[in-house]
């Protein structure tokens, strides 16, 4: 790899803090609806990095199922979460208000 | 350091990453969000080793089976998700409850 | 241990950091410090590796002719490795399988969308469609294939879904199971047959025959791979 | 199957191909027939049974059977390859699936919805089990193991109970999570290998970067023993088993855990070299804990399908207590630890149906409140006594075997801290056995409302009870498929000869 220029360590460095930052918000935000968005960004910016890696059938791949499809079932369960249905026990609620 | 062995340590570094955010949270949900985390991390390694291969000749192609082998890694990861989130939905209608409680006897 | 879970029922509703209460700050310190030894063994093992470091991109390479395609990730998905890749199929099959038997899905005829989504599917239904068969049938020679077109055909599902498309009766029926389990029937009969084949073994495509016989399972697999994710996305049966 | 019997080594290949592709197209057919999935299922079960008893046998006469799938060779391809090990717990998993098969039937007849949904997932979770025991690829069992998580998981929560549900999400998202790491080890291995073939990775680990492989061989046993539920891992199998559906609760502990723990011994054995003196040790601590940990747990439990469990978490603690002895030479250890596993298979399924049958007589499984029972279900608590002759190690069973053995190879080390950890399991075993048979012989309290037992659920776990105990009297046929070294096989021939009726 000696061709790797100095703009691509540049690139690498900023999709990598990128990609780091947006796994480590998706994880520890309160809002779950929140983390879910950056869930889908960060799958996004995956694959810009599968993409830089050469491995172009995984950027295709995570586009359209870690990113795509994933996120879909993420936000569809998020609602099915929401909605006050059960008991409605006393840390049912909490459950409820983590997702707001 | 090359290329592949950056992109390994940013892989192993999500790991990480996630594992701690596995044990931390309570919310099913987080979990699920941690374990997707987790199975990129270890594609990432997959992959990015990969570009270790490569000879003079073919320096843009990356080794084909590792590729292979995440490709199913991703589909199962789906699969995964969709299962546990059906479960999850489930749990939710029946007692109301998003994480496991505390009832493991012990 | 691990995954022991943590209810923390003191935290109010509104509380931002609910899961930071969970653990007691001496844990939490100890649990950082045993996932940072983690690490610093995760990277030493990484920076241990030689390079040029050995792979299979030769071996691929050197055998691709035999295979009946010409792009090296289809080759190793459908040919060299597609055992794997049948195991996979099964795992999506079970995961709905999973899925239905735990509750019903709430059904996407209650949807009732906004403007955009009343119009979105009308314009990119047909569109994913397109790209997917596009996807499958590129995938013999560049980046693209089963499990690319088949998402796309997932998405397709689940946009129909969330515009509250009513779909027909037929649809929800054994039809419905037939094709979410047609990728793996067709793979594994094929399979089985070229066993049976004099001197094959399980899932040996005979070269001439490769190409389409690779291509017909991707077809199945594209059609069962769109039902199972959209199926996922309905969140139980029908 | 194209069975040619004057070319030998044609005939194991074509049994792999059934005993994978057979129980695979049964539960296909089960998902897309929900009506007739009991009969089609049922077949299916009887049909892989079958194949797999054709397996061995061709195994015993021909030696190891290989195939290469996709005519592939080794680096490239994948490889299925079975040898006596793989053929012994295929055996195993044949003898307790047709018989929980069997037991299936009757159990879920009223139930339309479990019936249904049981079928499709119980003949995937044998596909899987069957698929792993033959793969000889790293990441091909990657994803057998995923496919047999995602079955045990949607087993689990068949029953529909909260308790289940929580139980199955545990055990999925531990599972996941194990596979994961089983995935990073392989990831590892491949990059410093160039293959995942066991042979081949086996052949390269010695010259290998060595921090890179014993990183990769950490991940991978640290992510089985998780799903083994060797002590300390062992939180999320008490709940899981404990509320799945009796059926459910007998393959996830007499088969589920066996495949994680046989292939760490597959690793540990046929790639890692069988070296690692020091983790050997760690693995025989963490086992002589869980054989303490789970019996005393097992023991203070109240509802039987919890103590069966816990007795499940010690059982598994046998099963390292054998690492340190085989390390340091005692290759009859190995052969102890996998009779034990054998034993401990077909005992605790049989258990896990008697408590089944209990539970389907009284509506409750409170062991305090079993009084009686053995008038009404003789044939259910003979079943459940012979089945605790096995796990206490009384001869003349399999775990008698099993124990023996272990016993011998710790008393040739003057490992006699083993040696009384082994030997107080056993008390422990005899204490809990006892208890609930105890209880079953008390007269009634007060009369309550019983619901019959079909006789094909009583005499399924007699079935497998009677077998744990035959498995004992069987050393001298099933022990040259348990060799793992080369000290094995006159030591174990001896104690046949010598102490084995």
């Amino acid at each position: 790899m000696a061709g790797l220029s100095l703009l691509d360590w540049a690139l690498d460095g900023v999709l990598a803090l990128l990609l780091l930052w947006l796994a480590w918000r998706a994880l520890s935000t309160p809002a779950l609806f929140r983390a879910v968005v950056l869930f889908i960004a960060f799958g996004l910016v995956l694959a810009l990095v599968w993409a830089r890696l050469f491995a172009v059938d995984v950027a295709l791949a995570e586009m359209a199922i870690g990113a795509g499809v994933t996120g879909a079932l993420l936000l569809a369960a998020l609602v099915r979460l929401a909605p006050p249905i059960g008991r409605g026990r006393a840390h049912g609620r909490n459950g409820e208000r983590d997702g707001a | 350091m090359t290329q592949p062995v950056f992109w390994a340590l940013v892989g192993m570094a999500l790991v990480v990453l996630a594992l701690y955010a596995l044990i931390v949270h309570a919310h099913l949900l987080r979990k699920v969000l941690a374990l997707n985390v987790m199975s990129s991390g270890v594609f990432l390694v997959f992959i990015g080793l990969a570009r270790r291969t490569p000879g003079e000749d073919v320096p843009m192609a990356a080794d084909p089976v590792p590729q292979a082998m995440v490709l199913t890694g991703i589909v199962v990861a789906v699969a995964a998700t969709g299962l546990a989130l059906a479960l999850i939905v489930r749990l939710r209608v029946l007692t109301g409850r998003t994480t496991l409680g505390d009832d493991t006897g012990d | 241990m691990m995954l022991r879970p943590r209810t923390d029922r003191q935290a109010g509703p509104a509380s931002s950091a609910r899961a930071d209460k969970g653990l007691p700050p001496a844990a939490r310190a100890l649990l950082v410090l045993a996932l940072l030894a983690v690490f610093a063994g995760l990277v030493l093992a990484v920076l241990s590796l030689s390079e040029p470091a050995p792979g299979l991109a030769a071996a691929v390479d050197e055998r691709i002719d035999e295979s009946g395609v010409s792009h090296p990730v289809t080759a190793v998905l459908l040919n060299f490795r597609g055992y794997d890749t049948l195991l996979e199929l099964v795992v999506l099959v079970l995961a709905v399988m999973g899925a239905w038997s735990v509750g019903r899905a709430r059904g996407c005829a209650g949807n009732v969308p906004g403007p955009l989504l009343r119009q979105l599917p009308r314009l990119m239904a047909p569109l994913m469609v397109l790209v997917a068969g596009y996807l499958l049938w590129v995938g013999a020679h560049a980046p693209g294939g089963a499990f690319q077109a088949g998402s796309l055909l997932g998405g397709v599902g689940i946009l129909l879904c969330l515009s509250g498309y009513p779909l027909p009766g037929w649809a929800n029926g054994p039809a419905l199971r037939v094709s979410a389990v047609l990728g793996v029937a067709v793979f594994a009969a094929l399979g089985v047959v070229a066993a049976l084949l004099p001197g094959g073994a399980p899932l040996d495509w005979p070269p001439a025959q490769a190409k389409t016989l690779i291509l017909t399972i991707e077809l199945a697999a594209m059609l069962s791979i769109g039902v199972v994710l959209a199926a996922l996305f309905a969140g139980g049966r029908p | 199957m194209p069975l040619d019997p004057s070319g030998p080594g044609l005939a194991g290949p074509a049994w792999m191909l059934a005993v994978v592709f057979l129980p695979l197209a049964g539960a296909l057919l089960c998902f897309l027939l929900p009506r007739l999935a009991a009969p089609v299922g049922l077949v299916a079960a009887a049909l892989t049974a079958a194949s797999t008893l054709a397996l061995t046998l061709a195994v015993m006469a021909d030696g190891t059977a290989r195939t290469q799938l996709g005519g592939w060779a080794a680096p490239l391809g994948i490889l299925w390859r079975a040898d006596g090990l793989s053929v012994a717990l295929l055996a195993m998993t044949a003898a307790v699936g047709v018989t929980v098969s069997l037991y299936a039937t009757a159990y879920f007849r009223n139930d339309e919805h479990e019936r249904t949904f049981f079928w499709p997932l119980w003949l995937l979770l044998w596909t899987a089990l069957n698929a792993l025991f033959v793969s000889a690829d790293l990441f091909n069992l990657y994803v057998t193991l995923e496919l047999l998580g995602f079955a045990a998981a949607s087993l689990t929560a068949l029953g529909g109970s909260a308790a289940a549900l929580t139980g199955a999400i545990r055990y999925l998202l531990v599972s996941v999570l194990g596979s994961l790491s089983y995935l990073l080890g392989v990831a590892l291995i491949y990059h410093g290998c160039g293959t995942v073939d066991l042979a081949l990775v086996a052949a390269c680990v010695p010259d290998a970067p060595r921090p890179a492989m014993q990183v990769a061989a950490g991940a991978m046993i640290a992510g089985l023993l998780l799903k083994t539920a060797l002590f300390p891992f062992h939180f999320w199998l008490p709940p899981a088993h404990g509320s799945a559906p009796a059926p459910v609760s007998a393959v996830l502990s007499a088969l589920v855990v066996k495949a994680s723990f046989y292939l760490v011994l597959r690793l540990w054995v046929d790639v890692l070299g069988g070296g690692g003196r020091w983790v050997a040790e760690l693995l025989g601590v963490l086992g002589a804990a869980a054989v303490l940990w789970g019996s005393v747990l097992a023991l203070r439990q109240e509802r039987l399908k919890l103590l069966i469990a816990y007795s499940t978490v010690a059982q598994v603690g046998y099963l390292f207590i054998a690492f340190p002895l085989a390390v340091a030479g005692g290759a009859v250890a190995w052969t102890g630890a996998l009779y034990l596993a054998l034993a401990h298979g077909l005992a605790k399924a049989a258990m896990f149906l008697s408590a089944g049958n209990l539970l389907r007589f009284g509506g409750h499984d409170r062991i305090a409140e079993l009084d009686s029972a053995v008038h009404r279900l003789p044939l259910t608590l003979t079943a459940f006594a012979l089945a605790g002759v096995s796990i206490m190690g009384l001869p003349p069973s399999g775990g008698f075997i099993g124990k023996w053995l272990l016993l011998e190879a710790a008393f040739e080390q003057e490992r006699f801290g083993l040696v009384a950890v082994i030997l107080l399991g056993g008390v422990l075993a005899a204490a809990y056995v006892f208890k609930v048979v105890g209880h079953a012989f008390t007269p009634a309290a007060r009369e309550r409302r019983i619901r019959a037992v079909p006789p094909g659920m009583e005499w399924s776990a007699l079935l497998l009870a009677a077998a744990a105990i035959v498995l004992g009297l069987t050393l001298p046929l099933i022990s040259p498929l348990l060799q793992l070294g080369p000290a094995s096989a006159a030591s174990a021939v001896t104690l046949a000869a010598g102490g084995g009726a």
